[in-house]
């Protein structure tokens, strides 16, 4: 079966997904296992995946339909492709097992849609993140897109419109990233990735590629939130149900910036993008004002929810900065952080969804939470400490990279906008402590007043989170400890052996 | 060259659609416009030899979607301010 | 807003623009697209060699490709799952009152609580609201159009590996027959000929016959969608097991399309309540 | 010199995190503070029993983990990092004892969070003495930043919160903003982060070197060096022993040791010494005492006081490793020590008085000592040390500085060391005067007030005693300096 | 520029027009409704656009005539591949308007109003 694991990562899920929306309707008792079983069965094979990766020294080659590549759709899996799958699955299967609760809460009667859909999108990111054609990954963006759609657009009263401006966004940045390979097919005249990046360089005339390059990455850009088009991202995941939120806010951005990861690398090889484009100080300033934006609008934020996003926003900027900083160093910080910004971000999202169960998303209801829910007021801790970046949290680390990466890139080329990025990056983490302080002063010193809570929500006794969620959140917060202590073997295994050559002279 | 001069006044037919479609100050009749401007759409791409892609948009665009587009504007409102 | 707008449109409009004329002209059979490269050539010229089935985009759609059209199929039936979810209320309480027509005088009845309901028949039909209209004229010329439009649909399908068409078109026939009886009567005379359970399983199981065929072969030892495999199942030739496994998938397709296309009709056209319809 | 492979640091470091979450279930006040007195103890005979080894030139090390390439997690014991290790250690024992008297007799909350947190302080307070590199001191410098702040913010009421804020801003601030970035140019541009004897900034170009000199010793927020200073004041809401063990010995010093470390291990003495770069340092120092001197005077919270004495004392470690040589060197290492055990009486002091009377302000204390003879006594015995009188042990640090400063040939160093010891007798010696020398009708005190509980007074007499002792006995802590001076090659 | 070169790449024209009329309704306008035909337009402007590149000048549609010894030339058919690629693209048309639809008639539900300025008006006096 081993041969089989790129397609059982998500055959698996997309079978799974269309039983238990058929089982839904008969008894949907069955949804929760079948949905378990599904994920950690793509979960298991994507772990697989990896150490197939490694044994065969960096590329594992799945045709489906027994097509050779430029004909059928062939699947390349390298390091990054299984490092971002294991990520992925990791996090769906966590927020699957930790959600079961509110879900059931909030979504009696279509319980069993919910779980389709939910691995519906598992199913699009882990295909997206596998893909090794161009145009197959649009189509699975737009599962991810619409499935995601729909599980945003169900929560408070305000989602419905903010979802819907999350879906034109969305689709203008789907239909320019289709339009994007469009460009290429007409410049090419294939879709399979690795033959474009052998074609790329002997083109004689890049015009067109050129222009397929900025419009994929702008499409990119819109999907991933990053500044000037972050717009939507705040309003679209604030507003969302707790159990969806937990899923699409980790993984979304991230799986984004792994696609234009791979787009820039990958597709357009590095000579191409780093060195013809004479895009990447442009793109190292807007996630610079991206990255200070974003951690001063989540100074604003009163909600915690709200602040999160903006942190999600600020965390966009970080990866987007490392990569376009064009070096080593940046790059396996960008990379890095995709893994290590999904568990963080799926830490504190976690939290997010205990705190709204329990009490309300405004911060000022957060007193004397400590007291209340010591422990998981310490996993949530260990979160807020790895998204300011304090080691050994893995956040420390992702940053490391990040700031060295922006160290050589000054020393190498004298750039400004990686020193501003350096600076940013330091200034977003001072916000961070700023931003997560306050929550623990709160839950620390104010003294907890009886009977708040906002209606509907006084009914729940405010104590220890249940033993169903509590685990699920204890295990990402001891992921995030795990990771930081292990991102050395993660760099040199895995990440470093993805990391071309690249051109000197950047 | 009378293929192309078909295509370029179809052409120029499905672009006034979408222009009024998209400033026709009733949205049921822009959802009607739609309908109309996906069925040029897909005489035009018969027309450039796409046949199933024609078909596809002829029950698509201008069947279901014409139909959904009606649907939901008969459940929210036909009022529209531009 | 406005101004944004136009900014933008422009910005984009000036980069479009500015790259047409890096274009191959229109129609260049030798664009690298349509020849340089081997891939158009390739389609045209193996694909009936590999499959039997002269019309090329079938055969690369559901089987060079059949691992995108597999999403395809996925993707509608997830924007099914999507407005569903999104839009459906269950009502536990039926309405207090209940409305009967008498088709052949075209009365409305309306019995309140406590009365007898008269049994559902030819001559009275249950309705959802008094002013749901009540056009014989409409209603009997979509019904003698209803099947001839699915025996087209049908022929689309099985059809699809010799002409244009194939189990996407040939789907949206079939839900758009019943999208207009329901149309042309009322939404409960739709929910009559595909209830909404139907329907979801209905959808459920066409991806599954699509998605299952290719795991099938993936058990059968073969990769994922490999139709190869099926030929030792069928004791057929690889080729024709190509052929017959494009077939499988279409009817799939079909099968999931129609499904889709009527649940999404019936969650749109009542806001998801189910009741009343267009 | 031989180098041991040895888990013995490791341990070291390792027992006060493995008794936190003992201490926190346990049932008990009893088995609670058992424990941490037995984690203490352990604690401190490992760290002795390295003694032999460095004391006869040899290194311990340690590798825990290769967290990046060329960056591990590692320790390496040398003399300067067992003298630091040896003195926190030593007085975790003491504070342990104290902290249970303190903590009952004033029935403070939240004990076992006091205790766990300060196990936690001290774990990572030794992590910092025996840190093989810089990524492994940055990792415990941090950990000590968060492990004190709920020590800090012990009491919980506004004041506390204030505190803690200004705490978290001025030492998470200044390690963001100076620290990481210092530390990731440093490690750009030499590629390690091992501490070596000459250090390891070569490569660096000259200019660089004084921007991340600045970074390096203002990242370090925690040596109270100005204008980063004013967190220290704030930080005295925290409970007495909190203030005595941390602020006093173990946060602060752990800054200091970083600093030293940095000029000595990262920089190197020769490659600064070149450039001429520690004038500026030495004389941010010499302003740092002149001036949190003066404000001292003008203090009348006695921990206030003492907390400005502090900054001012820091500032004489960071001055005379700025002298760049070696008996200057030497004095700032033994300082470390010779402060410590001082420093610690004074507040131990101050908090028994608070134990027993509730008075936290100079001009109350009038004719305190009739009342509390042993305390003040030792009060008394603590200020000269930290003056620098004998016979303590603070004179001894005091006369190798100066006699750095000299062979720096810094006469205005000199004078500025004269004049703060003349400030600091100004703003101790009244203190112990006005306790003492009154007639029984001044004295503000009631008859019954009465020495504070044996469990507060024992550690005070003991750490009196030894500052005492240090005048006469110095020879383990001034080899250990010797060692460590000597290995840094000093010229 | 002359009339050759305008006709000889119509439909890139008119796709880049198409798309912006689609990229402007999206952005500028104020009814949901009209937003949700502009990006129909707009994806159906990408459709046109790959069509256009299959085409080959005298080409026939691409369903391959067979028989024994029938050899295809392919500069007489259509290119395949962009077909096969946007009935995909159509289908997700399709689902992404139907699932916008659904939201936009949520939208109406909660606010009574499809008119963006009206709504975030009553979401400001909130």
């Amino acid at each position: 079966m081993s041969t089989h694991y790129p397609a059982l990562i998500i055959v698996v899920p997309l079978l799974t997904a269309v039983i238990v929306a058929a089982v839904g309707w008969i008894n949907k008792k069955y949804c929760f296992p079948l949905s378990v079983a599904s994920l950690a069965a793509s979960l298991l094979s994507s772990i697989g995946l990896l150490f197939e990766v490694m044994k065969t020294n960096g590329e594992v080659v799945y045709r489906f339909a027994g097509w050779e590549a430029p004909m059928g759709i062939v699947y390349n899996i390298d390091y990054l492709n299984s490092l971002v799958l294991i990520v992925v699955t990791a996090v769906a299967l966590i927020n699957l097992i930790f959600s079961k609760g509110s879900i059931e809460n909030d979504f009696p009667d279509k319980e069993g849609v919910f779980y389709a859909l939910y691995i519906l999108f598992t199913t699009g990111l882990v295909g997206m993140v596998a893909t090794g054609d161009a145009f197959n990954l649009y189509v699975l963006l737009e599962i991810a897109s619409l499935t995601g759609y729909a599980l945003l657009g169900i929560g408070n009263e305000r989602s419905p419109l903010s979802t819907l401006n999350y879906l034109f966004i969305g689709t203008i940045g789907a239909t320019f990233y289709l339009l994007g390979v469009g460009y290429i097919y007409i410049a090419t005249g294939t879709l399979n990735m690795a033959e474009i990046a052998l074609i790329i360089p002997k083109l004689p005339n890049v015009g067109i590629i050129k222009f397929a390059f900025v419009i994929c990455m702008v499409g990119l850009f819109v999907k991933m939130a990053l500044f000037p088009m972050h717009g939507w991202l705040p309003n679209a995941y604030s507003n969302a149900p707790s159990s969806s939120i937990g899923l699409i806010a980790p993984l979304t951005t991230k799986v984004t910036v792994y696609i234009m990861v791979r787009a820039g690398i990958t597709i357009f090889t590095p000579e191409f993008t780093f060195e013809k484009m004479h895009l990447d100080k442009w793109i190292v300033w807007l996630s610079v004002i991206g990255i200070v934006m974003g951690s001063c609008f989540a100074l604003a934020q009163k909600n915690y929810k709200k602040m999160l996003t903006y942190i999600v926003v600020a965390e966009v900027g970080y990866m987007v900065g490392g990569f376009w900083l064009g070096n080593k160093l940046g790059i396996t910080g960008s990379i890095l952080h995709i893994v290590n910004d999904a568990a963080m971000t799926l830490c504190v999202f976690m939290a997010a969804g205990i705190f709204s169960y329990k009490i309300g998303d405004h911060i000022s209801d957060f007193k004397g939470l400590f007291k209340k829910m010591p422990f998981t007021m310490t996993a949530f801790a260990v979160g807020g400490l790895s998204i300011i970046g304090v080691p050994p949290t893995c956040g420390f680390f992702s940053k490391w990279y990040l700031v060295s990466g922006g160290i050589e890139a000054v020393k190498a080329t004298g750039s400004i906008g990686a020193l501003a990025f350096i600076v940013a990056l330091l200034f977003s983490s001072l916000v961070n402590a700023v931003l997560f302080f306050r929550i623990f002063e709160v839950a620390h010193f104010e003294p907890f007043s009886e009977g708040h809570g906002h209606e509907g929500h006084s009914a729940v006794e405010i104590n220890e989170a249940p033993l169903g969620m509590l685990i699920p959140f204890f295990i990402v917060a001891f992921s995030l400890i795990f990771l930081g202590i292990f991102s050395g073997d993660i760099v040199s295994n895995i990440i470093n052996q993805f990391i071309p050559v690249l051109p000197a002279g950047i | 060259m009378e293929r192309e001069w078909i295509d370029v006044i179809t052409l120029a037919i499905v672009i006034v659609c979408a222009i009024g479609a998209i400033n026709v100050k009733d949205l049921l009749g822009a959802s009607i416009l739609l309908g109309a401007y996906s069925f040029l759409m897909c005489i035009l791409w018969a027309v450039m030899g796409a046949v199933d892609v024609a078909f596809t948009e002829a029950t698509v665009g201008a069947g279901v979607s014409t139909v959904f587009c009606v649907a939901a504007v008969f459940h929210t409102t036909r009022r529209t301010k531009d | 807003m406005k101004i944004l707008g136009w900014l933008t449109v422009l910005m984009c409009g000036a980069l479009l623009i500015f790259n047409v004329s890096e274009f191959p002209d229109m129609g260049d059979a030798n664009s690298p697209a349509n020849s340089k490269q081997n891939l158009s050539e390739y389609f045209l010229k193996k694909a009936y060699h590999d499959t039997k089935v002269p019309n090329v985009v079938t055969a690369v759609l559901a089987d060079y490709r059949g691992y995108d059209t597999m999403y395809e199929t996925a993707v509608i039936f997830s924007a099914g799952l999507a407005c569903f979810f999104l839009l459906r209320i269950f009502r536990k309480k039926g309405p207090k009152s209940r409305f009967y027509r008498h088709t052949p005088t075209g009365v409305t009845l309306r019995i309140d609580e406590g009365g007898k309901l008269p049994e559902e028949s030819d001559v009275f039909k249950r309705i959802d609201s008094i002013w749901i209209p009540h056009d014989n004229i409409v209603r009997i010329t979509c019904r003698l159009v209803v099947p001839f439009i699915q025996i087209f649909a049908l022929y689309v399908i099985a059809h699809g590996h010799y002409s244009p068409g194939g189990g996407f078109q040939g789907g949206v026939l079939l839900g758009a027959s019943i999208i207009l009886i329901a149309v042309s009567n009322n939404l409960r005379a739709g929910i009559q000929r595909m209830s909404e359970k139907g329907a979801a399983l209905m959808g459920s199981a066409g991806v599954l016959i699509y998605a299952g065929t290719a795991a099938l072969c993936l058990l059968l030892g073969s990769q994922f969608l490999n139709y190869n495999a099926l030929a030792k199942l069928l004791h057929i030739k690889p080729v024709v097991a190509r052929y017959n496994g494009i077939l499988i998938v279409e009817i799939g397709v079909a099968l999931a399309v129609m499904a889709v296309m009527v649940w999404i009709y019936y969650n749109l056209s009542s806001a998801g309540k189910h009741d009343e319809g267009l | 010199m031989e180098t041991v492979y040895s888990i013995k640091p490791f341990l070291a470091v390792l027992i006060s995190l493995c008794v936190v979450p003992i201490i926190i279930s346990s049932r008990t006040e009893n088995i609670r503070e058992g424990w941490t007195f037995a984690a203490a103890i352990i604690k401190f005979l490992i760290i002795a029993s390295m003694l032999p080894i460095i004391l006869s030139g040899g290194n311990l090390e340690f590798t825990i983990a290769q967290i990046m390439p060329a960056v591990s997690i590692k320790f390496k014991v040398d003399a300067f990092g067992l003298l630091f290790a040896l003195v926190s250690s030593f007085l975790w024992i003491i504070t342990s004892i104290y902290s249970i008297g303190y903590m009952r007799s004033l029935n403070e909350h939240s004990q076992t969070r006091y205790f766990a947190f300060f196990a936690l302080s001290l774990c990572a307070a030794v992590g910092v003495a025996f840190s093989a590199n810089f990524f492994t001191m940055y990792l415990f410098y941090e950990m000590l930043s968060f492990a004190t702040y709920p020590l800090v913010t012990h009491h919980q009421d506004k004041e506390s919160r204030t505190s803690g804020r200004k705490y978290l801003f001025y030492i998470l601030g200044s390690s963001i903003a100076f620290l990481i970035p210092a530390m990731l140019i440093t490690f750009s541009y030499s590629g390690t982060m091992e501490f070596a004897s000459q250090g390891f900034m070569q490569n660096v170009p000259p200019e660089l070197l004084l921007i991340l000199l600045f970074m390096f010793v203002f990242g370090f927020a925690k040596c109270g060096i100005m204008p980063l200073h004013s967190w220290l004041p704030a930080a005295m809401v925290a409970p007495t022993p909190v203030s005595a063990l941390l602020h006093a010995v173990a946060v602060v010093k752990v800054g200091v040791f970083c600093v030293i470390r940095v000029i000595t291990n990262v920089f190197g003495t020769d490659l600064l010494a070149k450039y001429g770069y520690n004038d500026y340092i030495c004389y941010i120092a010499a302003f740092t005492i002149i001036t949190a001197s003066l404000i001292a005077l003008s203090q009348d919270g006695l921990k206030r006081r003492l907390a400005f004495s502090t900054i001012g004392q820091l500032s004489y470690i960071i001055l005379g490793v700025a002298l760049l040589s070696k008996n200057a060197v030497m004095a700032s290492m033994l300082h470390i020590a010779m402060h410590a055990f001082g420093k610690i009486t004074l507040f131990f002091c101050a908090g028994a008085i608070y134990a027993s009377t509730k008075i936290k302000n100079i001009s109350d204390m009038v004719g305190i000592g009739r009342r509390m003879p042993i305390t003040m006594g030792c009060f008394f015995i603590g200020s000269l040390s930290v003056i620098g009188l004998p016979p303590t042990g603070g004179i001894i640090s005091k006369w190798y500085l100066v006699l750095g400063t000299l062979e720096a040939d810094k006469i205005f160093l000199l004078v500025v060391l004269l004049v703060s010891s003349l400030l600091n007798a100004a703003y101790f010696l009244p203190v112990v005067y006005k306790a003492f020398f009154c007639t029984e009708e001044e004295t503000m005190f009631e008859k019954g007030v009465k020495e504070p509980p044996i469990w507060c007074v024992v550690p005070l007499v003991i750490t009196a005693g030894i500052s005492l002792i240090m005048f006469f006995y110095p020879q383990p802590f001034l080899q250990l300096a010797d060692l460590a001076v000597n290995s840094l090659g000093v010229k | 520029m002359d009339m050759a070169l305008i006709l000889a790449k119509a439909n890139y024209w008119g796709y880049v027009i198409l798309l912006l009329i689609g990229l402007y309704a999206l952005i500028s306008k104020n009814n949901l409704v009209k937003k949700i035909i502009g990006m129909v337009i707009f994806q159906t402007a990408v459709i046109l656009f790959y069509i256009t590149i299959a085409v080959k000048k005298g080409g026939n549609i691409p369903i391959t005539p067979h028989g024994k010894g029938y050899v295809v030339e392919a500069a007489n058919f259509m290119n395949p591949l962009p077909h096969v690629l946007m009935l995909t693209a159509i289908v997700v048309g399709v689902a992404t308007l139907g699932v916008a639809l659904a939201l936009a008639i949520k939208v109406y539900k909660q606010y009574g109003t499809l008119e963006e300025d009206e709504i975030n008006a009553m979401i400001r006096e909130q």
